[in-house]
């Protein structure tokens, strides 16, 4: 570049190059404890209060999204309880109908908006970023609000249903009955804004989830080397972002609908209600895979340490999650199958509703191999997975079976498919998730769990889990319907309904003894190595419970399993400053560095975003104009949180 | 399309859309109030009043219908084109009362009587003295709670005179007969049940020494009759039921339907869901023709109950038809369904004008019926077959009439059904012209309909019965058609059923006509112009501004002092007058069976009131 | 465990449990050529189901249980973790191929058994139609001569090896009919006309029940379908085209002064009375029927009386109100309604 | 019968704590305790001789006054019951406007309620017979939102039906008022 550099230009870069040598960063020069002290005192988080709501640590966050979704699974199956105790026997008037379908509500959409989606986010953001071997997640602080969404929105829900004007309408909410004239009150609005809350914090934890797991590689983890988990997490997040905003479009219309008396629904006015159901299943289907794909990621894991060898044939798994991805979008019409649509049209969607069992099963397969070519260990991470394997084909073959029209039409809306999706939700997502905690409880507590509770609880939970679903699918074909408070004697619902009933109570009991090991172990349990379980992924490469910093250098990948096969250390990167929060970003798909990014610091600007959206949100719910001066201290609250900092520092091109 | 120009007429800014010529799809926009010729008035051989129905004209006006031929057509001469502009008032009189009044004044022999709506007040006023000081009143006292099952205004069509008597019906069903120079009563029948919903506002018709009356009550789910009684002592001659086994419809071995479609045993029965036809509706509340030669009374049947169609499929016989019967015996001769099956709510109870028409060479015997369904039918008379039927107005709601079977021929996607709203239906549910009827001259061979321009949305639902309570079962709202003009004042030639020239209204035309042999027509607007119009050209000659909204019927009679006066009663109401007379609020366009979106401006152009005016030439 | 024997065994245990209006409310009823053509399609998918989910469990037991040298196996342990065993790639192929034409095979069983149903029903010689309302069903028998029309509510008689066509309208939420012994379940949608088509093949008694949640009371919103032989059921349509029968004794008169007078008659209509409301259910023939309030009771001289006297004990929410009756008025009312048969 | 969901709420006691909170939404279905009228009926809007006798409300009013389900009831009942037919959807027709500030009985929820079950002389039947106190009480609570006076949040936007009126949740709040216009 022979151009003759102005002056001014050169004495500018001759003035950041002295600044840029002054900068203190991780190298030779600083390493070790003085190293590790640095950073602590630049990752940890401000004291007190204000620090705890101000906190972008992804650890924090992460541990908040698990917390909290547990309290709504227990809320949720106290609810359950509540139902099944009043199905123990037929004509029972213990609860009225009303309550009855307000319980059912609320266990239906707690357990699907505020516990399955929030705990499998909640899992992810925790361990994504140990696992790609960063420091933090990309945009921190859109993590924290999607946290605070997320929490706001559930105590809507539950405060209304304390408040008795919680929604009666199932978690569905088909119009015309959640329509203006059939739900009066409030009770529809509010569960349409719930919707709103969840689907906008599922929505930026997903951005939050693509751009950490596509920008914040460890240098050397190409596509082809990354955890299948992350896998499964990418598949997942791009699915929420393209499937959530249809019931964000169809929840805003029923509320505009039941608030300012639009006809988006009114048969009358040419509306249809059927556009409710499309809309909500185009979302409701993807939904359920966005609950059990990070489930195979947790089988992936837990099945890769205890056979002590890497899952068998990775790009087939790889493969199968991203086309279960895409085919999910492809077969919301089999939700629809009794609502008179065209023949021919229904059996698109019964061949697509085949399809998508076939990524599974090569899945399973693959899992089935590595326990065949490995060793499994059968700890309690273990018996989980070999739980999921039983449970998971009988509820996937029950939904083969009823993606068959003809079947479908006798066992739509019948305790049938209550047996199916609990099959598929507990046996496919919660058994892998009580596993997954299991194996990572040492990792975000420093501490194991007693391996003898868990043995027993899992044996409580798998049991009790047969002898609670497996006789609803007998319940379904000896003719009840869902949703019913009562049914009458002599039809032959009795002995089906009685055990399940019975089953209810072992499965709660199991989950209080999976919380009493889980609290139990935070003090008692034994202190956990860097790596208790002999794992080959990097998130055992960190401390447990690891430092704000994770990691002290950023490790160097050069296989899928790079703890099982670096001798002595790994190999680190260095050069990332210390006396500033900054993360290394690589290339998309080889990861090979390409730039320093700066990581915002904590800030009580999402918690304040996120309250001031909450409030725009549930005011809406009263009056129209609440959209308008609602949307003031939102902008504020927003502009103010991507206000520019003065750049005291500018990210440099990599050195080395 | 139409929505854009109802929001421009319902701002009242009728000059705004006049000017926005682009904004209707039909001819280009005539300016509002002045005629449009479409072509020359027939010259030569012509249609004649039935000789035998309407004798020579002595100057008085002893029934609404004018004569038997309901010609509605006076042979006083004095006011032409060229003198009418120099009317002048002669007297007025207020009757005390504000809802729709759109009886006529009867006169006879120097007497002027009144028979005013709810609470149905007869008034006989002296023509012989200056002023027409009253002579008597006579209050028949009908049960205040008769106005709770009158649907569409507490209205009453008119009385009739014969034989030193006057014959009127009350809203709470009784006709009375009052000694016509004492008034005093004679005698008074109850004929209807207000607990069934059953009320009673036409104008009785006196012929063959019978008095025919019949019930209203179509949307209040009751069973359609037509009754005589005897002139002389009031008692009950027989009863014809519109519903029923053939028994009841006095259908017997004389009955001879032109069209295969009404050929039937107890079809009345037949084509009704089991127990429906007991609240099928068919009332007879518009106007009876007699033709003394043939000895038969010609009336048209009202719309079936409810309007949900999806709640009584079948033809519904004999409703929305015609029917001829003998008037000393009430046997059914001929029957002519007009719309088997009524979908929007279509009474067939408009006038039936008797007349003779020149075919193939020789006189036929036919009447003349603009109906409301759109269609103008001129059919024989003595066995009901349709020599022709043209819409004499924008009709979508029908492709036509099928000569050959007499059918009427639907569009099937304006059927209304259970759960969605039918845009878009035209002429709306008052039909293309709904009772006010048209008057037919001789001398210009033409028929003068005043008529409205409406369409309207449709939503048909499920009606419960409640005796007594409406039983409608449908949402309707209604607004202007094409053009953008909410009534029209036609000429029609009935012989090449063809439009001769029409005057385009701003309000819908809601009061009859009255043609005299000096070539004037009258007619009066719902914001209250009286109207004098050229009979050949339809050009305006003079108009005249009344208190409140025109719908009573005009009349031409001859005074005392043998000049030739004019009389009108300015009250407005009735259905399409309702917003004003029932004080209704505007801002649900539902209200009044849906005509309260049509004229939301009225109560701003008009208040209620109930005042006679007399005009006449200065010496 | 053939259709046959298991449908058998099911009834067994219904009769032991049997009480006086014991209905019979299941998918193996097989009482209709689509319950059958379903039970068979759905032996078909589930012999099929389970051969590959004993696979799936003979794959798992055997890798639990293998055992095997040391250094044998590919595990990190002994530094092998990076190969894998050939036969596997095979078995992930043939797995792969097993799976996929056993769905393949089932998405065709499945087509075929879809055509053959709509086929079965194409020419229909009995029109029907059902309309929803917040918890009961409204039931017209349509007929070619209107007068032949039959109303009637929550119960319908169909004749045996008719095929009858069931259109289905709704007046407010979304319902869904389903006799499980008859055929699959199709929704009553408001604005949009749907329908199902059924060819009855075994006279009996069957119960159904509405499969879509339609508020307070969707669990009380039942039918009872009678599938009777084609005299039988001729006889019954000519009998419910007859209009109510006087009432005779002095108490039944009291009852129907009081039915057609008071609340009962701007909901319920009785032919030959005054009373023709359409909100409620028709009444005309009323103590024909199996079942009072949608199937939610039996019918019974002691239920009609605790139905009449107090119906928001019985189905709270429901729209029919407790009138609060005197006594002498609840014992007219029910000796009048027991003479509507 | 209130007293049975609350005991179904004794499985969550968390909730058990709020249970009496918002009256609401509560779906009261009261049954009619023999022998209880609608108010016996005399006008607060009136000349009492000797002085003004203080007025109570009916104490049911309160149960109905905002209470939603109540006004959905009284929605459905008013097409029904054919009240319809004769007010519209407010706007009047046979029977005089519902939804405007003129009131020839009174415009207060019990006034209302005795309109409906006394019927009155220019054509309002009389529902004593027909319908019970409890939907009596259903009926006036929705005629009460047609002009406007429930709060915002009972109301329902719309019906399942045509489009008519401006919804009730965007119409301007009104306070119930006296018998005052001319006619009786």
């Amino acid at each position: 570049m022979s151009a003759h550099v102005p002056e001014r230009v050169r004495r500018e870069d001759e003035r950041l190059a002295r600044e840029r040598q002054k900068i203190a960063r991780d190298g030779p020069k600083l390493k070790g404890a003085k190293l590790e002290a640095r950073l602590e005192r630049t990752w940890s988080r401000p004291r007190g209060i204000i620090g705890w709501l101000a906190t972008v640590d992804h650890k924090e966050i992460g541990r908040r999204y698990i917390v909290t979704a547990l309290l709504f699974l227990a809320l949720g199956g106290v609810l359950a309880l509540a139902m099944r105790v009043q199905l123990a026997q037929p004509d029972s008037a213990l609860i009225s109908p009303q309550r009855y379908n307000e319980l059912f509500t609320m266990h239906g959409s707690t357990m699907m908006f505020l516990f399955a989606v929030p705990v499998m986010e909640g899992v992810a953001v925790f361990i994504i970023p140990l696992m790609l071997g960063t420091r933090s997640t990309a945009f921190p602080r859109l993590n924290a609000f999607s946290y605070f969404m997320y929490l706001f929105g559930g105590l809507l829900l539950w405060g209304a249903f304390l408040l008795n004007i919680g929604p009666d309408i199932g978690w569905f909410a088909y119009t015309p009955l959640s329509g203006p004239q059939f739900s009066p009150g409030k009770r529809a609005d509010i569960w349409a804004q719930m919707i709103t809350f969840t689907e906008v914090s599922a929505l930026a934890a997903a951005v939050v989830l693509v751009c950490t797991i596509l920008k914040t590689r460890a240098p050397g983890m190409t596509l082809a080397r990354m955890p299948l988990f992350a896998w499964a997490m990418l598949v997942v997040a791009v699915m929420i972002i393209f499937s959530m905003p249809a019931v964000a479009l169809a929840s805003s219309m029923l509320i505009s609908d039941r608030l300012i008396g639009t006809n988006f629904y009114n048969a009358y006015e040419h509306g249809d209600a059927l556009l409710w159901q499309h809309l909500f299943w185009f979302f409701g289907h993807p939904e359920v895979y966005i609950i059990f794909l990070p489930a195979t990621g947790f089988v992936s894991v837990i099945t890769e340490t205890f056979c002590r060898r890497p899952v068998f044939a990775y790009p087939i798994v790889v493969l199968a999650l991203i086309s279960t991805g895409i085919l999910a979008f492809g077969l919301w019409v089999h939700h629809m199958f009794a609502t008179g649509l065209p023949r021919v049209g229904y059996s698109f969607y019964t061949s697509a509703s085949m399809t998508v069992a076939i990524p599974t099963a090569l899945q399973i397969f693959c899992w089935l191999a590595t326990m065949w070519d490995g060793r499994p260990r059968f700890q309690v991470p273990m018996l989980y997975v070999v739980g999921f394997i039983v449970t998971f084909v009988i509820g996937g073959l029950s939904g083969v079976i009823i993606a068959s029209v003809p079947l479908d039409l006798q066992l739509h809306d019948t305790y049938f498919i209550v047996a199916h999706f609990h099959y598929v939700l507990i046996g496919g997502a919660v058994f892998p998730l009580l596993g997954i905690l299991t194996y990572w409880y040492p990792k975000i507590t420093g501490r194991m769990m007693n391996e003898t509770l868990g043995k027993i609880g899992f044996w409580m939970i798998f049991l009790g889990f047969q002898l609670t679903f497996f006789p609803m699918h007998l319940a379904g074909l000896l003719g009840m319907p869902r949703r019913v408070y009562t049914y009458p004697a002599g039809v032959g619902l009795e002995l089906p309904n009685l055990l399940s009933s019975i089953g209810a109570f072992v499965v709660a009991a199991a989950v209080v003894l999976f919380v009493i090991n889980g609290l139990f172990s935070l003090y008692r349990g034994a202190v956990a190595p860097s790596n208790p379980w002999g794992a080959s992924t990097l998130e055992w490469a960190a401390a447990s419970p690891p430092r704000p910093y994770n990691f002290a250098h950023i490790p160097v990948v050069e296989s899928r399993t790079p703890l099982w096969d670096a001798e002595g250390e790994l190999p680190v990167v260095t050069g990332l400053r210390v006396d500033e929060k900054e993360i290394l970003l690589t290339t998309v798909v080889a990861a090979t560095p390409d730039l320093r990014e700066p990581v915002p610091g904590a800030s009580l600007w999402p918690l304040i975003a996120a309250i001031a959206v909450g409030v725009l949100f549930v005011s809406s719910i009263f009056s129209p104009w609440a959209v308008v001066f609602g949307a003031i201290p939102a902008a504020i609250a927003t502009a103010a949180w991507f206000w520019p900092k003065e750049l005291k520092r500018h990210p440099e091109p990599v050195i080395s | 399309m139409q929505r854009v120009e109802y929001l421009f007429t319902a701002l009242g800014a009728s000059a705004a859309c006049a000017a926005l010529s682009a904004c209707n799809r039909s001819p280009p926009k005539q300016q509002l109030g002045s005629a449009t010729v479409y072509q020359a008035a027939p010259v030569g051989d012509h249609a004649v009043a039935a000789p035998a129905a309407s004798p020579a004209d002595d100057g008085n006006w002893v029934m609404p219908g004018k004569d038997y031929a309901a010609t509605r057509f006076s042979a006083l001469n004095q006011v032409t084109p060229a003198n009418v502009s120099k009317l002048a008032l002669s007297f007025t009189f207020s009757t005390a009362t504000t809802h729709g009044y759109e009886a006529p004044p009867l006169v006879v022999k120097g007497t002027m009587y009144l028979i005013t709506p709810f609470p149905n007040y007869l008034y006989a006023l002296d023509l012989t003295k200056p002023g027409a000081p009253t002579k008597w009143v006579f209050k028949p006292k009908p049960l205040a709670a008769s106005q709770g099952v009158a649907c569409c205004d507490t209205v009453n069509r008119g009385a009739a005179y014969d034989q030193g008597r006057i014959f009127f019906n009350t809203l709470d069903g009784q006709t009375i007969a009052v000694d016509a120079n004492s008034g005093q009563q004679v005698w008074r029948t109850q004929l209807g049940d207000i607990q069934k919903g059953e009320t009673i506002t036409m104008a009785p018709l006196v012929a063959g020494g019978k008095v025919l009356v019949g019930n209203s009550g179509g949307e209040m789910g009751v069973r359609g009759w037509i009754a005589a009684l005897d002139e002389g002592s009031g008692k009950l001659a027989w009863r014809a039921y519109n519903t029923g086994p053939d028994k009841d419809v006095l259908i017997g071995p004389r009955f001879k339907p032109f069209y295969k479609s009404d050929q039937g045993k107890d079809l009345g029965v037949k084509t009704w869901p089991p127990e429906a036809w007991k609240i099928g509706g068919g009332t007879v509340w518009g106007w009876p023709s007699f033709d003394p030669e043939t000895h038969l009374i010609y009336y048209g049947v009202g719309n079936p109950g409810p309007w949900n169609p999806d709640q009584r499929p079948g033809d519904n016989k004999w409703t929305t038809g015609v029917f001829a019967r003998d008037v000393s015996t009430g046997e059914a001769v001929w029957f002519y369904q007009t719309t088997p099956h009524d979908l929007f709510d279509h009474d067939d109870i408009n006038e039936i004008i008797l007349a003779d028409i020149p075919w193939k060479g020789q006189r036929r015997p036919v009447l003349f019926r603009p109906a409301r369904a759109g269609f103008f039918y001129v059919q024989d008379r003595r066995t009901g077959q349709v020599l022709s039927a043209a819409p004499y107005g924008y009709v979508n709601g029908y492709k036509g009439v099928d000569l050959k079977t007499g059918l009427i021929i639907p569009n099937h996607d304006k059927d209304t059904k259970v759960g969605r709203v039918v845009r878009d239906i035209c002429p709306a549910a008052p039909g293309l012209k709904d009772w006010n009827p048209s008057a037919f001259s001789p001398v210009t061979g033409l028929v003068y309909i005043p008529h409205n321009n409406l369409c309207m949305d449709f939503g048909a639902m499920q009606a419960n019965y409640i005796s007594g309570t409406p039983y409608v079962g449908a949402d309707v709202k209604m607004y202007a058609g094409p053009g953008g003009n909410r009534g029209a004042f036609t000429a029609w030639d009935p012989i090449r059923q063809r439009k001769v020239w029409e005057i385009p209204e701003d309000l819908p035309l809601w009061s009859p006509a009255l043609v005299t042999a000096g070539g004037v027509v009258f007619y009066g607007t719902m914001d209250g112009w009286f109207k004098a119009i050229d009979a050949r050209t339809g050009k305006q000659l003079w108009r005249f501004k009344a208190g409140s909204g025109i719908i009573g019927q005009p009349i031409s009679y001859r005074g005392p002092d043998g000049r030739q006066y004019i009389a009108f009663v300015a009250g407005v109401g009735g259905w399409a007058g309702a917003v004003v007379s029932a004080k209704m609020d505007t801002r649900d366009p539902t209200g009044a069976l849906g005509f309260a979106n049509a004229v939301k401006d009225l109560p701003m152009k008009t208040t209620a009131g109930g005042m006679l005016y007399v005009f006449t030439l200065p010496r | 465990m053939t259709v046959g024997g298991r449908a058998s065994v099911v009834p067994l245990a219904l009769a032991a449990s049997a009480c006086s209006y014991q209905h019979y409310q299941s998918t193996f009823g097989n009482a209709a050529t689509e319950a059958r053509q379903f039970n068979i399609l759905f032996v078909i998918f589930l012999v099929i189901c389970a051969i590959m989910y004993l696979a799936v469990i003979a794959f798992l037991v055997a890798s639990i249980a293998r055992r095997r040298r040391a250094g044998e196996a590919n595990t990190v342990e002994e530094g092998r973790h990076h190969e894998s065993n050939p036969l596997m790639r095979t078995a992930l192929i043939s797995w792969g191929a097993v799976v996929g034409s056993g769905l393949v095979a089932l998405a065709i069983a499945s087509f075929i058994a879809d055509r053959s149903m709509a086929s079965a029903a194409a020419n229909e010689k009995l029109s029907i139609t059902v309309t929803g309302n917040q918890w009961w069903w409204d039931v017209q028998y349509n007929a070619g001569d209107n007068s032949k029309m039959v109303r009637t509510a929550n119960e319908i008689h169909l004749p045996v090896g008719v095929p009858v066509r069931i259109y289905l309208k709704s007046n407010d939420v979304i319902h869904s009919f389903w006799v499980p012994s008859l055929a699959g379940k199709q929704d009553l949608i408001p604005g949009r006309d749907t329908d199902i088509t059924v060819v009855p093949r075994k006279v009996g008694i069957y119960r159904g029940q509405c499969a879509e949640f339609c508020g307070a009371e969707h669990a009380k919103m039942a039918l009872v379908v009678d599938v009777d032989s084609y005299r039988d059921f001729i006889k019954w349509w000519q009998h419910q085209l007859q209009p109510a029968p006087a009432p005779a004794t002095p108490l039944a008169k009291a009852g129907y002064a009081f039915v057609t007078s008071r609340n009962c008659s701007v909901c319920h209509a009785i032919a030959g009375t005054p009373a023709s409301g359409t909100v409620g259910p028709d009444l005309t023939h009323f103590a024909s029927r199996r079942t009072i309030a949608a199937g939610a009771m039996p019918m019974s001289e002691g239920n009609l009386y605790g139905w009449v006297e107090d119906p928001q004990s019985i189905k709270p929410g429901s729209k029919m109100p407790t009138i609060g009756l005197e006594p002498n008025e609840l014992h007219a009312v029910v000796a009048y309604l027991e003479t509507l048969k | 019968m209130s007293s049975r969901c609350r005991a179904s709420f004794a499985f969550i006691a968390v909730a058990a704590l709020v249970a009496g909170a918002c009256n609401r939404e509560e779906r009261h279905s009261r049954a009619k305790p023999i022998g209880e009228t609608v108010p016996a009926g005399e006008s607060p809007d009136t000349i009492w001789p000797g002085g003004t006798v203080p007025q109570t409300l009916d104490p049911r009013a309160k149960l109905y006054d905002n209470n939603a389900p109540a006004i959905s009831q009284g929605q459905q009942l008013f097409t029904q019951m054919n009240c319809v037919g004769c007010h519209s959807h407010g706007g009047g027709g046979m029977g005089p406007a519902l939804m405007d500030d003129e009131w020839r009985y009174g415009g207060r929820i019990d006034q209302i309620a005795t309109s409906i079950a006394e019927g009155r002389p220019n054509g309002m039947p009389s529902w004593r017979s027909k319908l019970t106190t409890d939907q009596i009480w259903q009926l006036a609570a929705y005629v009460r939102s047609l002009s406007g006076q429930p709060s915002k949040d009972a109301v329902s936007s719309r019906a399942e039906a045509m489009s008519n009126a401006t919804p009730q949740t965007l119409a301007p709040r009104e306070p119930a008022h006296t018998s005052d216009t001319a006619e009786q």
